[in-house]
């Protein structure tokens, strides 16, 4: 019973963190969002007695992407190295 | 029903709220991250049918990690053609001329 | 020697795209010179051997499926990685002189062709659903790569556009392939087109595999799903977008038509083929209407292949339900076009980017007078847009022949007003680009002129394109060669 | 409008899918793959069965999927014109970071060499050993090593193909022998997965390195076809 429970909450919090990804504002907090969607996709390998993605996806889904979009996002802050018109 | 079962309708969902992303939002950069919902949905539906029917199943579970590394390969590369992209023109979205700051999608 | 002769095939693409990545672009180009020939005379050896004996399958590592992965080495297969090796060829040896060798990035040409033509054999060989994906990311990565390479603001939007739309095709595709595993527990499509046979009304696996052909549909550029076409191809260097248009596409229609083909008589409906075949035609107008519109060169190319593709579609409606007679000549007629659209569609960029090259322009308009420079270069786009109208004896002829003959014997006879509109069509856009050229117009009297390797190349191709309708027996005999056992 | 349009299509793909999802899970049909795997693991070389399954079952799919990679790091590179790597913003002075980096990234590489390691009988291989190198990679670039191995020169190159061309040679050393594709001579299996997976490690990390430091950087670029220069 309990293992049900942790069960159909991982895949609410899944769900939900899912739709916050696309639905937040500012595109950090869309970047925050999946890095979380990414450690509870781990957390869903792992009940689904897959321990080779769970560290895969630990590692590359929610780590190394999540590096290399919130470098993107730094990046579009910045704003384009060189000056043509107002972009942020 | 299984608990595998459990996680394959979750990744049916998780898919469809990435295509949702993908057809609906215009920022490039969110388009990716629905791009790797989609993704990550797949997986699920993946290992989850399969196991509902065979148990812990060891095939699906490489195609995954197969499939893992392919994603990220293409959205590393989606990232490295978007960030040049924003730096020759200042652009964010595909639609020419428009200019979308990185508040709103 | 046959397993000599496999693992030739299949290591010669992988191995020239690892070498020439390490080399630079004038060094790679003759490496990949001796690579062609290498991998043509694999292919061509195949063929033959093919062609004498039966098809066989090729278990990779000795594991049979559905453990391992099998590949599919049947007449057809072999007849498509000759055709890729023909105009895969003609494309990297025109390259080689098109590309300009001191720009930097232009060393990664290379590589990625290679890898690019390695995913490509990868997919026509392939009968296994999985490793069919892995091909066709083979093929996406690498053709945005090479379409991005050293792109400015437009390439880029262009290959963002395209990189998204396969990605959203490739992902449906794989959704499709994990429901199929559910539903069937094995990944070889040998073994899925046994069980949908034994088991009929599997409700599920039908709607997984119309899930799998959307996204390959999005992939191939389907109407109304055309739309990352034309900015892709007709921003990429020539040579690339001869690549695009003459393969890339057809990666992924090959595989929607084997689903199709195995999968269909049991898991199709009869919505699904006409569904498919109505979309075909619409493209076939659309595309062909929007192609004489267009005020630039490459965009009339790029919309020609938005229609050409149409007509493949038909293959659906014209195989489900059907005699099996007429569902041989519905299959013989799509190999056709597909041969016979490669190459005439090679010939036309490779010459259309002659055509650019001594222009300095892009635009239709800039044409005027050019017939007087370069009537070689002019006189294989023509030769190639007589392939797309379908005129007698070319290969595109053949191939209208056959679905005009099957959807006459089915009784759907409107197929056939599509053929001929399109017939028509395209005899517009071509004339519209002779007219042009034929202008006489004194203001523009500087021509640059291209190499004669660059103008030899492009007519090759529509000649073979012109020439196919007359070959075009054997070679369907040979494709239709009796499936071997084993092997 | 656009987003009730939209909303609405989704809703119905969604129930469609889950509707097949149900459907398939209720009439499954056809054998069992994973008694097929068990039966041969023995044969396999490896005690794991994912690794049995990727780097031997199904190794074509694996050497497809590290083309995959290499291809995406190629097209990164090239797009990354200038020489340089030297960026000022990167070069943080982070007393933190330093400290972090001297205790961690040791540790780093010993995880990585244990999940490689570890991957022929349990969880673990050369995927995730590589991702953790990366990440080491990452956090080195972070605080501002210069890592002059990632210029666009001949040593990145080596580095990227390292993995797969080892991968193929083996592929294609059966082969000669008149054994199929990417089959392993009898008895040899063990070693050469691990060779594989080490070089497939170093590669791995490599590319996903690079692509983390190709970021685009500067204004060479080529006109369109037929604009003039």
């Amino acid at each position: 019973m309990t293992s049900w429970l942790l069960d159909g909450l991982v895949v609410f919090m899944l769900l939900a963190t899912a739709v916050s990804v696309l639905a937040s504002r500012s595109l950090f907090r869309a970047v925050v969002m999946f890095i979380a969607f990414g450690m509870l996709m781990a957390l869903a390998w792992v009940r689904l007695q897959a321990p080779d993605i769970a560290l895969a996806e630990a590692a590359i889904g929610a780590g190394l992407t999540g590096v290399l979009l919130l470098d993107a996002v730094a990046h579009f802050r910045r704003g384009p190295d060189k000056e043509r018109g107002g972009a942020s | 029903m299984s608990v595998h079962l459990l996680y394959a309708f979750a990744g049916a969902g998780v898919f469809t709220i990435g295509l949702f992303g993908m057809v609906f939002m215009v920022h490039l950069l969110r388009k990716l991250l629905a791009f790797n919902l989609m993704g990550s949905g797949t997986f699920l539906v993946l290992v989850g049918l399969a196991q509902h029917r065979n148990g812990v199943d060891p095939v699906p579970q490489a195609l995954v990690l197969t499939g893992i590394v392919v994603a990220i390969a293409a959205t590393a590369l989606a990232l490295v053609l978007i960030r040049r992209y924003f730096h020759l023109t200042g652009q964010v979205t595909l639609e020419p001329g428009s200019r979308d700051d990185e508040g709103h999608s | 020697m046959m397993s000599w002769l496999m693992a030739g095939l299949l290591f010669t693409p992988l191995a020239w795209a690892v070498v020439s990545l390490l080399v630079g672009f004038r060094t790679g180009r003759w490496l990949s010179w001796v690579g062609m020939v290498l991998q043509v005379g694999a292919s061509v050896a195949l063929w033959f051997a093919v062609a004498r004996e039966s098809g066989f399958y090729y278990a990779l590592g000795g594991w049979q499926a559905p453990l391992g992965i099998e590949l599919q080495v049947d007449g057809l297969a072999l007849t498509f990685v000759l055709l890729t090796a023909a105009v895969a060829s003609a494309c990297g040896l025109h390259a080689g002189v098109y590309l300009d060798p001191d720009k930097p990035w232009q060393r990664y040409f290379w590589p990625l062709f290679w890898f690019l033509w390695a995913g490509l054999n990868a997919v026509w060989l392939g009968a296994d659903l999985f490793n069919l994906y892995v091909g066709l990311e083979l093929i996406t990565l690498s053709a945005v790569g090479l379409v991005a390479l050293g792109g400015d603001a437009g390439a880029l939007r262009a290959s963002l556009r395209y990189l998204l739309a396969a990605l959203v095709g490739s992902m449906a595709y794989l959704l499709g392939v994990a429901l199929m595993y559910g539903q069937f527990g094995t990944l070889s499509l040998a073994g899925m087109s046994h069980l949908a046979q034994e088991y009929p009304g599997l409700e599920g696996a039908g709607l997984a595999m119309a899930l799998m052909m959307t996204g390959l549909a999005l992939k191939t550029a389907l109407f109304p799903l055309h739309g990352w076409l034309p900015p892709a191809h007709g921003i990429a260097r020539s040579p690339v977008s001869a690549l695009l248009s003459a393969l890339v596409v057809k990666a992924s229609f090959f595989i929607a038509a084997r689903l199709w083909l195995e999968l269909g008589p049991n898991l199709g409906t009869l919505a699904l083929a006409q569904l498919a075949g109505v979309l075909g035609a619409l493209a076939v107008l659309w595309g062909s209407w929007l192609a004489c519109l267009q005020p630039q060169l490459k965009q009339v190319v790029a919309y020609s292949s938005v229609a050409q593709i149409g007509y493949l579609f038909l293959l659906f409606p014209l195989t489900w339900g059907v005699t099996e007679a007429v569902s041989q000549q519905a299959q013989q007629g799509m190999t056709l076009q597909v041969i016979s659209h490669a190459l005439a569609k090679a010939a036309m960029f490779l010459a259309a980017g002659n055509l650019i090259l001594s222009t300095g322009s892009n635009r239709v308009s800039d044409l005027a007078g050019v017939s007087r420079f370069l009537p070689f270069s002019l006189f294989s786009f023509g030769l190639a847009g007589v392939s797309l109208m379908s005129l007698p004896p070319t290969g595109g002829f053949a191939a209208k022949w056959l679905l005009l003959q099957a959807s006459l014997n089915s009784g759907q006879w409107w197929w056939t007003l599509v053929l001929l509109a399109g017939g028509l069509l395209s005899a517009a856009y071509v004339f519209r680009i002779y007219r042009a050229s034929f202008v006489e117009h004194s203001e523009l009297d500087q021509f640059y002129h291209p190499p004669r390797r660059l103008e030899a190349i492009p007519m090759m191709l529509a000649l073979m394109s012109l020439g196919l309708g007359l070959v075009a027996e054997p070679l369907l005999s040979v494709m239709a060669l009796p499936f071997g056992e084993g092997g | 409008m656009r987003l009730a349009a939209v909303l609405v299509l989704c809703a119905v793909f969604a129930m469609a899918l889950v509707g097949t999802v149900w459907q398939i899970a209720g009439q499954p049909v056809g054998g069992t793959l994973p008694e097929t795997v068990a039966d041969a693991m023995a044969d396999s070389g490896v005690d794991h069965p994912v690794t049995a399954v990727l780097l031997n079952f199904r190794s074509y799919d694996t050497l497809l999927e590290i083309g995959v990679l290499v291809i995406a790091a190629i097209a990164g590179i090239s797009m990354a014109r200038l020489p340089s790597l030297e960026d000022p913003e990167l070069r943080t002075h982070d007393s933190l970071l330093h400290a972090l980096q001297r205790w961690f990234l040791p540790l780093m590489w010993l995880v990585a060499g244990y999940l490689l390691w570890a991957g022929a009988v349990q969880p673990g291989g050369a995927f995730q050993a590589g991702a953790v190198l990366a990440g080491t990679g990452v956090l080195m670039r972070l605080g501002g090593m210069p890592m002059n191995f990632l210029q666009p020169r001949l040593l990145l190159r080596v580095g990227l193909a390292l993995g797969f061309a080892v991968f193929l040679l083996v592929a294609v050393v059966s082969a000669a022998g008149g054994d199929a594709f990417l089959a392993y001579p009898e008895g040899m299996a063990k070693p050469l997965i691990l060779l594989i997976e080490i070089f497939l490690t170093l590669s791995i990390a490599m590319v996903l390195l690079s692509l983390f430091v190709a970021a685009p950087v500067n204004d060479a670029r080529e006109p369109a076809e037929g604009e003039s220069e």
